[in-house]
């Protein structure tokens, strides 16, 4: 069974390279993702032993923690899912290399969430970024190779400071595993500067604040299956390396932890807002993610600061996550199902975006709930707060996504929409079923009750207001604050290359030759001399001769 | 049986020597029977190395003396250390040679061309077994000699000039090298490669001569190695047609310079030595400089050969700079990545060289959207891309952990700015490389042709998949890191 | 040794001089000739002066030396004239019509 | 009998010589094919014999000095006579090609060409400083007939001007033996010595006079003048010789009487003129080889440039510069032989040497071109080869004794050399149909070929066997170790 898990990134990696070749046709992907999701699926129903394998990378440690095993239960259904949606992006001219692409995403992601030492998390964390490039870019266009290459500026930035952070971490603590992380950190020079680069670096992927700006233009950009695998899972890898590689409660990292604590909650709420003035579904779901990752950084952060146990935070960490995963993945997939005029198929849609909003009775009310019920009380009501931020920016989504009577009517997949419909059932049911007794039996109390409906009423009546006062609306640029910086950066990209071609240019390369023509030819101007002067020349050597004999003596 | 036993080296030279000499003989009209020659002397080769291999790794030392003069002699030895390049040159020069017939198929010359290739091969692997500096420098300077034809091969006045630029440069790094071999000598009588070196009751009454001495012969290797500011030959060099490339960048040339500067400060010098003299920071911040600007220069090019050969020029580097940190992880680092560059840099050139010679591609604009039509060649130079980025859990990556986690443990963390530095740079001109590829459409008419002929595509997917292997099974005793850290434990 | 000047050595010192100074002025191959003539005469008397310092009377070693370089002065000279009439021939016939010998 | 090899080795070719004029064309080529095995024998067996028991002297027909004749083969002489026994079978059997037919002028070539390999044993085998004049000349006139050989033209006024200059050397030359006798009252390089270290300022006088005339013969700079319009005109064979051995001779020679006559002398500062010389040959013969035109110029030049190494012995004067300045003449003259005769088969080939139109020589000449790459090796001083080994100890000797400046003058000499050499190889490797042609000529046959490879090989194989050849040599005479 151990063994198995190997397979999980094995088998889509090896199924990558058949279809590069064209060996796999779409279906054979198709099958291929399906059957990895199902090996996934029973891991994570009967778990693994961990399993160390010395012989491959530099000593891997492969297991299934209780987080892994959640999460790889949500990948399996969304990647699933995806999968199915994408049947059609398969066959495709470019099906070949965006299959390639897909399913060594898959790989890498199913390694993020089994890999238990540095090197062979890092090695997965950064194949899921580069393979998951070649979705973000794979329409081609204009605005998807700008949200590729933003995406991949921020990655390559977020994958020096993990790298920072890991020599750091490796070079005294070895290649340490999830499990040894805590003694690990007990013998660090720096622990602090270690933790704050692999939060850094995580940090990209999760999309908290300062660092999210690539999110809004990169999930957006992508097909739609892919959007829902990215915003639903892929971001998770950055969670997960927290979990893993940042100890709880050790008493250096206090700062470090506050720090993201406080992040996660101004992202939360920011990322809504501004996502209530974008003008395209997708873009609202990418700041959806944003909001709802900041919201899930609060309780990591109050776990390195120490404020908390882990006991009870990582349970509900996993409990929202899985809970995002598979509304976001549900509501990224509806893009496909919204295209033409299908009232029904839109009501459904209502379904994950009440359970983000955290309605009563569905998973998010239990997600939320948890969550709250691990903070002080302050921050519970802050929490409570965002709920406002969250219903607005999704009453946004909903204004934006809902189908129009005049629109194209689109083909259905019969399969693709009941993919769809499983992941959305199993949305509102398998949180309810992995969270604690404790957990559920708190979502009912009637005080929580209250704090889930009142930000719903209060987000409903703020949105009519404002939908009347601000008119036209507001338009606020997709990627906030990167078009500026991408604009200071191109600038001063192109006074440094002037600045670095002038500085080439003063220190000319090497020399294509070490003569220089003009000493060559003086040289080569030489004479034979002629015998007058030769005749002097020996004639003076024969009397200095004696000379130098006497002088010598 | 056992003097034949112990006399191996001299057994692995002769078997790309006499292939050499048999390869001229054939001449041009014999196609058949060269080839037959020149993959016998491969294969043989790698047999013969393969039995070495297991004789160094229980712990034996060959060893073949030919005494020249009577205090000095032409010494071969085969310790780990130089396993790990013998192997990888007898590796390599298979799969070059496979890779060459079928690139050269239709050329002029080819027996010239095979002829020298195997004489470039006996040099490599004379310098490999080389057992003091003066053997050493005798191989080295062959290398010189034999390489030049195989620049100057397409014999167009490109080639001319490229060759007179890398003989300019490697002779006259030669020369400086033979000064300071012979200062060497001079100094201390011997020049053998003993661990550990055999200088340090040197190091109180001739500390500057000592110095003076390093430099030179650094600088003597730095040009082969590619050290700026002596690289000027390397990127024009690369006009030479692309197995050579391979060879040049990957195994034979460069490598033997970075493999020099291994030898004279392990086994000649020794860390404790270099180090306390100063000379080991010197050279860490020569080959960051280089690391740098090799990466800066290499953004600017728009030829597909003269990228890598920039980013050559700047990975070759690590190999120093892991010596020159000094620790023993960073030592594992520089070490391990002499193989693992050269398995990365030769997928590159081989792929550069199934674009050329498939579709007639040589500018990097002209690639866009060749992963539609070549996806194996495509895939293979993305995983030979991604390695020199040093993404996980390519070679790359193993050699980027170690040098990291060296200079950390050496206490220099500058190192890992440069570590960092280069990682950007290198991602800022392969990736967007990458995404043309894969991602643009394609300029060309689609004229039916698609993947590199068979010939070319073994050995590309050979070195390709090599160089994944060798990251993800780093941790076999086998893979080149095990036998590096074999090399280490030895030395240390 | 006497401290007068000997006038053999004097002879013999003028003939090298304007020997030498021949050979190296003119650029007539014949007239070079001559000049190398006259310097090994200057040779040949200062070999003659040696014999004639020897202790115990005048040496008869040198005088041998001397003959023998004559024999070779002479054919090399002759050589040497063998070889400027044929570059002088030469010369001419190369200003008259080119020359098939 | 042993005794007598050195009187064999000398009248052998002697009497082939003479015998082959009086022959005429007839018993060609077998006779004098037959006297230079005899000879090479006779040489190998002489080498072979001080190799084994040192020196050997023998004074001709029983009369002893100073009337008699005395023959004597140390180690220094013994090498000389291998390398010009080797590059003496080398150039006969391949002048079997331009020479092998019955012919007057082929007549000419043999009759010479023996008198002048009897007359370089002679020289070497000379003990004293008078019979090594009547060799030196006997060397001379034997060998400016050769290069008449050519044929008419450009070659007269390169032989008028040779003759004159080695006319001018020897009675040079003589004129200080002249002194020496006069100081010494012996001719014997063994006796004169006590007497020249006494002598004052005649006793510089008579060195001035010597070393002058040896150099004029040896045509170190500025005195080289005679040396490229003679070697670069000569027919192949003769060239090979003449740049191999001949000047080799006079070299030699400078070697000889600076260890033996002229020990006694305080030379320091006169070494460091000799090195000084031997620099700027090295520095102008190189550049004047790289501005040549026509190839066999360069090589001619290239001569004039490698003769300075052997220069470099006098001051650095222990035992490995005199290994080295040695091992240096040996190496360079199979390599240059080599040059000269791979060469040869060029002009056969194409009817012309000018440099720019050699394009694409290898497919045709692939052996000569092979022979010329080979050969190179050891002229750029390159391991492996033999000049490198030369490099080698001369460099030691000059970093051993602390005069680094001759270590720096060495290693710019090898790049010099190679910028040269490179210019020339770089047109056999030039994209081209194939080289201009003013007289197509046969391939050259295997006989001219190989001799020009052998002795390229022969080149690469001298750094290997450096150290039988230095045992032979026996060590720098009057050294303590």
């Amino acid at each position: 069974m151990n063994l198995l898990l190997i397979l999980l990134p094995v088998l889509p990696a090896v199924m990558a390279l058949g279809a590069l070749s064209g060996l796999l046709g779409p279906r054979g992907t198709t099958c291929a993702v399906l059957v990895t999701s199902a090996l996934a699926l029973v891991l994570a129903g009967v778990g693994a032993d961990g399993l160390h394998l010395d012989w491959l990378l530099l000593g891997t440690s492969l297991g299934l923690d209780a987080t892994g095993r959640a999460l790889l239960a949500v990948a399996a259904l969304v990647w699933g899912a995806a999968a199915i949606s994408s049947r059609p992006l398969f066959a495709g001219e470019a099906g070949p290399r965006y299959s390639m692409c897909f399913l060594l995403t898959l790989a890498a992601n199913l390694g993020v969430l089994i890999a238990q030492d540095v090197a062979a998390f890092y090695v997965s964390f950064a194949v899921m970024t580069y393979a998951a490039y070649g979705l973000v870019v794979h329409d081609g266009t204009d605005e998807a190779v700008r949200a590729g290459r933003i995406y991949l500026v921020l990655s390559v930035a977020g994958e020096c400071l993990l790298l920072s952070g890991m020599f750091l971490l490796a070079a005294e603590a070895g290649n340490a595993t999830a499990a040894e992380m805590g003694a690990a950190y007990a013998v660090l020079t720096h622990p602090e500067l270690v933790a704050g680069l692999l939060l850094a670096g995580f940090a990209v992927k999760m999309g908290i604040l300062p660092l999210h700006v690539w999110l809004p233009l990169a999930h957006p950009a992508a097909p739609v299956p892919a959007s829902a695998v990215l915003s639903g899972l892929i971001v998770k890898g950055g969670l997960l390396g927290w979990l893993r590689f940042l100890p709880d409660g050790e008493p250096a990292l206090v700062l470090p932890g506050d720090v993201l604590a406080m992040l996660g909650l101004a992202g939360a709420v920011l990322a809504a807002l501004i996502g209530c003035f974008q003008h395209r579904a997708k873009t609202v779901l990418a700041y959806s993610t944003v909001s709802q990752m900041g919201l899930l950084a609060l309780p990591v952060g109050l776990l390195v600061a120490g404020r908390g146990e882990a006991a009870l935070l990582i349970p509900v960490i996993a409990l929202f996550a899985v809970h995002h995963a598979l509304a976001k993945g549900a509501l990224f997939l509806a893009m496909d199902h919204l295209k033409g005029y299908r009232p029904l198929l839109a009501a459904v849609t209502v379904l994950p975006v009440l359970a983000l909003v955290g309605a009563p009775f569905t998973s998010g009310l239990v997600a939320k709930g948890a969550l709250k019920s691990v903070m002080p009380d302050a921050l519970a009501t802050l929490v409570t707060l965002s709920s406002v931020t969250t219903t607005l920016l999704l009453l946004r989504f909903l204004v934006l996504a809902w189908p129009r009577r005049d629109s194209q009517t689109v083909e259905l997949r019969r399969v693709a929409v009941a993919a769809w419909l499983l992941l959305i059932a199993a949305g509102l049911v398998l949180p309810w079923a992995m969270a604690d007794a404790v957990h559920r039996d708190y979502a009912f109390q009637p005080g929580v009750l209250r704090d889930a409906v009142w930000p719903l009423l209060a987000g409903m009546i703020v949105a009519a207001v404002a939908a009347r006062a601000i008119r036209p609306w507001w338009r606020f640029p997709e990627g906030d604050v990167v078009a500026p910086v991408e604009r200071l950066l191109i600038r001063v990209h192109g006074a440094l290359a002037h600045v670095l071609e002038d500085v080439l240019r003063a220190v000319p390369g090497p020399p294509q030759r070490l003569l220089s023509r003009s000493i060559l030819s003086r040289l080569l101007g030489l004479r034979e001399p002629g015998i007058p002067w030769v005749g002097l020349q020996l004639l003076a050597l024969i009397l200095l001769l004696p000379v130098l004999y006497l002088l010598a003596a | 049986m056992s003097a034949l036993y112990e006399a191996m080296p001299l057994w692995v030279l002769m078997t790309s020597l006499v292939t050499a000499v048999l390869v001229f003989i054939a001449g041009e009209p014999w196609q058949r029977l060269r080839v037959v020659f020149n993959v016998t002397g491969a294969v043989l080769k790698l047999v013969l190395v393969g039995i070495m291999l297991r004789g160094v790794h229980h712990g034996h030392e060959f060893a073949v003396h030919l005494p020249l003069l009577p205090d000095l002699a032409i010494v071969l030895r085969a310790d780990a250390l130089t396993m790990l390049f013998a192997t990888l040159s007898a590796v390599l020069w298979l799969v070059t040679t496979i890779y060459a017939l079928a690139y050269l198929e239709h050329a002029p010359n080819r027996a010239r061309f095979f002829g020298f290739f195997s004489l470039c091969v006996t040099a490599t692997m004379g310098i490999a077994t080389a057992g003091n500096l003066f053997t050493f420098f005798i191989f080295y300077e062959m290398l010189t000699l034999a390489t030049w034809p195989l620049v100057v091969h397409r014999g167009v006045s490109r080639s001319m000039t490229a060759g007179r630029a890398y003989l300019q440069y490697t002779l006259a790094g030669g020369a400086v090298f033979l000064l300071g071999v012979v200062l060497i000598y001079a100094l201390s009588g011997s020049g053998d490669f003993v661990a550990g070196g055999h200088l340090r009751h040197l190091a109180d009454d001739h500390s500057g001569m000592l110095i003076l001495i390093f430099v030179l012969l650094v600088a003597g290797l730095g040009v082969k190695a590619a050290l700026v500011p002596l690289h000027g030959w390397l990127p024009t060099a690369m006009v030479a047609p692309a197995p050579v490339s391979a060879l040049l960048h990957a195994v034979a040339v460069v490598k033997a310079g970075a493999f020099g500067i291994v030898r004279v400060v392990y086994d000649v010098y020794g860390v404790d030595l270099v180090q306390s003299l100063g000379l080991g920071d010197m050279l860490a911040v020569a080959a960051s400089i280089t690391i740098i600007y090799g990466s800066v220069r290499a953004i600017q090019q728009t030829d597909l050969k003269r990228r890598l050969a920039f980013s050559t020029v700047s990975q070759v580097s690590y190999i120093t700079l892991g010596i020159a940190v000094g620790s023993p992880l960073a030592t594992i680092g520089g070490l391990v990545h002499l193989v693992h560059q050269g398995l990365m840099k030769i997928t590159l050139f081989f792929c550069a060289g199934g674009y050329a010679e498939t579709h007639g591609i040589h500018a990097i604009r002209e690639l866009d959207g060749i992963g539609r039509r070549m996806p194996w060649t495509t895939a293979m130079f993305t995983l030979g891309a991604f390695g020199m980025i040093g993404v996980p859990p390519l070679a790359g990556f193993i050699t980027k952990w170690h040098l990291g986690l060296g200079a950390v443990s050496a206490g220099q963390y500058w190192v890992i700015l440069v570590l960092l530095a280069s990682t950007v740079l290198n991602a800022v001109y392969f990736l967007p490389l990458l995404h043309r590829v894969w991602f643009r459409a394609s300029r060309q008419e689609d004229n039916g042709v698609g993947e590199a002929p068979p010939g070319l595509l073994g050995p590309i997917l050979f070195t390709g998949v090599a160089s994944v292997a060798a990251g993800l099974f780093a941790a076999f005793a086998w893979s080149p890191l095990g036998w590096v850290e074999l090399i280490v434990e030895r030395e240390y | 040794m006497s401290s007068i000047p000997d006038p053999f050595g004097l002879a013999a010192a003028a003939l090298l001089a304007v020997g030498f100074y021949g050979f190296v002025t003119h650029r007539h191959p014949l007239r070079r000739l001559l000049a190398i003539n006259i310097f090994g005469n200057g040779v040949f008397m200062t070999l003659i002066l040696v014999a004639r310092w020897m202790p115990g009377g005048p040496d008869p070693i040198p005088h041998a030396m001397v003959l023998t370089g004559i024999v070779i002065a002479v054919s090399a000279t002759a050589f040497g004239l063998a070889l400027v009439r044929r570059s002088m021939t030469q010369e001419d016939g190369d200003r008259r019509e080119p020359d098939d010998d | 009998m042993t005794e007598h090899l050195p009187v064999l080795a000398v009248f052998l070719p002697l009497l082939g010589g003479v015998l082959q004029f009086l022959l005429g064309s007839r018993g060609l080529p077998v006779w004098p094919l037959a006297v230079a095995a005899l000879t090479v024998g006779c040489v190998l067996l002489l080498v072979g014999a001080v190799g084994s028991n040192g020196s050997i002297e023998h004074a001709i027909g029983g009369w002893d000095p100073p009337l008699g004749i005395r023959l004597r083969a140390d180690g220094l002489a013994a090498v000389m006579l291998l390398l010009t026994a080797v590059v003496g079978a080398a150039v006969s059997v391949y002048a079997l090609g331009p020479h092998g037919k019955a012919s007057p002028q082929a007549t000419h070539f043999w009759a010479l060409w023996l008198l002048l390999w009897g007359s370089l044993n002679a020289l070497f085998l000379s003990a004293d400083l008078f019979n090594i004049y009547v060799t030196l000349e006997l060397v001379t006139l034997s060998a400016i007939p050769l290069v008449l050989l050519a044929g008419p033209g450009k070659t007269v006024a390169a032989a008028l001007r040779y003759l004159q200059f080695a006319l001018f050397g020897s009675l040079l030359y003589l004129l200080g033996v002249a002194i020496t006798y006069g100081l010494a009252g012996s001719l014997d390089l063994a006796l004169v010595g006590p007497a020249l270290a006494d002598g004052g300022l005649a006793a510089g006088l008579a060195a001035g006079c010597l070393i002058g005339g040896v150099l004029v013969k040896a045509a170190i700079v500025p005195c080289h003048v005679w040396l490229p319009p003679a070697h670069g005109n000569a027919p192949a064979a003769v060239s090979a010789v003449l740049s191999a051995l001949v000047v080799k001779a006079a070299v030699y020679l400078l070697l000889r009487f600076w260890t033996e006559p002229l020990a006694g002398l305080s030379g320091t500062l006169v070494a460091q003129l000799l090195g000084a010389l031997g620099a700027a040959a090295i520095f102008y013969g190189s550049i004047q080889a790289f501005r040549q035109e026509r190839l066999k110029l360069v090589v001619a030049y290239s001569t004039v440039a490698q003769l300075g190494y052997m220069l470099l012995f006098f001051p650095l004067a222990v035992s490995q510069a005199w290994d080295g300045a040695v091992y240096h003449g040996l190496a360079h003259g199979v390599a240059k032989a080599s040059l000269f005769l791979a060469t040869g088969n060029v002009i056969a080939y194409v009817g012309h040497d000018r440099l720019r139109e050699l394009r694409g020589l290898d497919r045709p000449l692939a052996l000569s071109v092979f022979a010329f790459g080979l050969a190179s090796v050891s002229i750029m001083g390159l391991p492996p080869s033999g000049g490198f080994v030369a490099k080698w100890l001369l460099l030691s000797a000059a970093v051993e004794t602390g005069q680094w400046w001759w270590a720096v003058v060495l290693i710019i000499g090898g790049l010099l050399a190679a910028a040269y050499i490179i210019r020339v190889l770089r047109y056999a490797f030039l994209q081209a149909p194939g080289p201009a042609v003013d007289v197509q000529g046969p391939v050259p046959s295997a006989v001219m070929a190989w001799p020009a490879t052998l002795l390229g090989l022969l080149a690469i194989l001298m750094g290997f066997t450096a150290a039988p050849t230095l045992a032979l040599l026996g060590g720098l005479p009057g050294a303590t170790s």
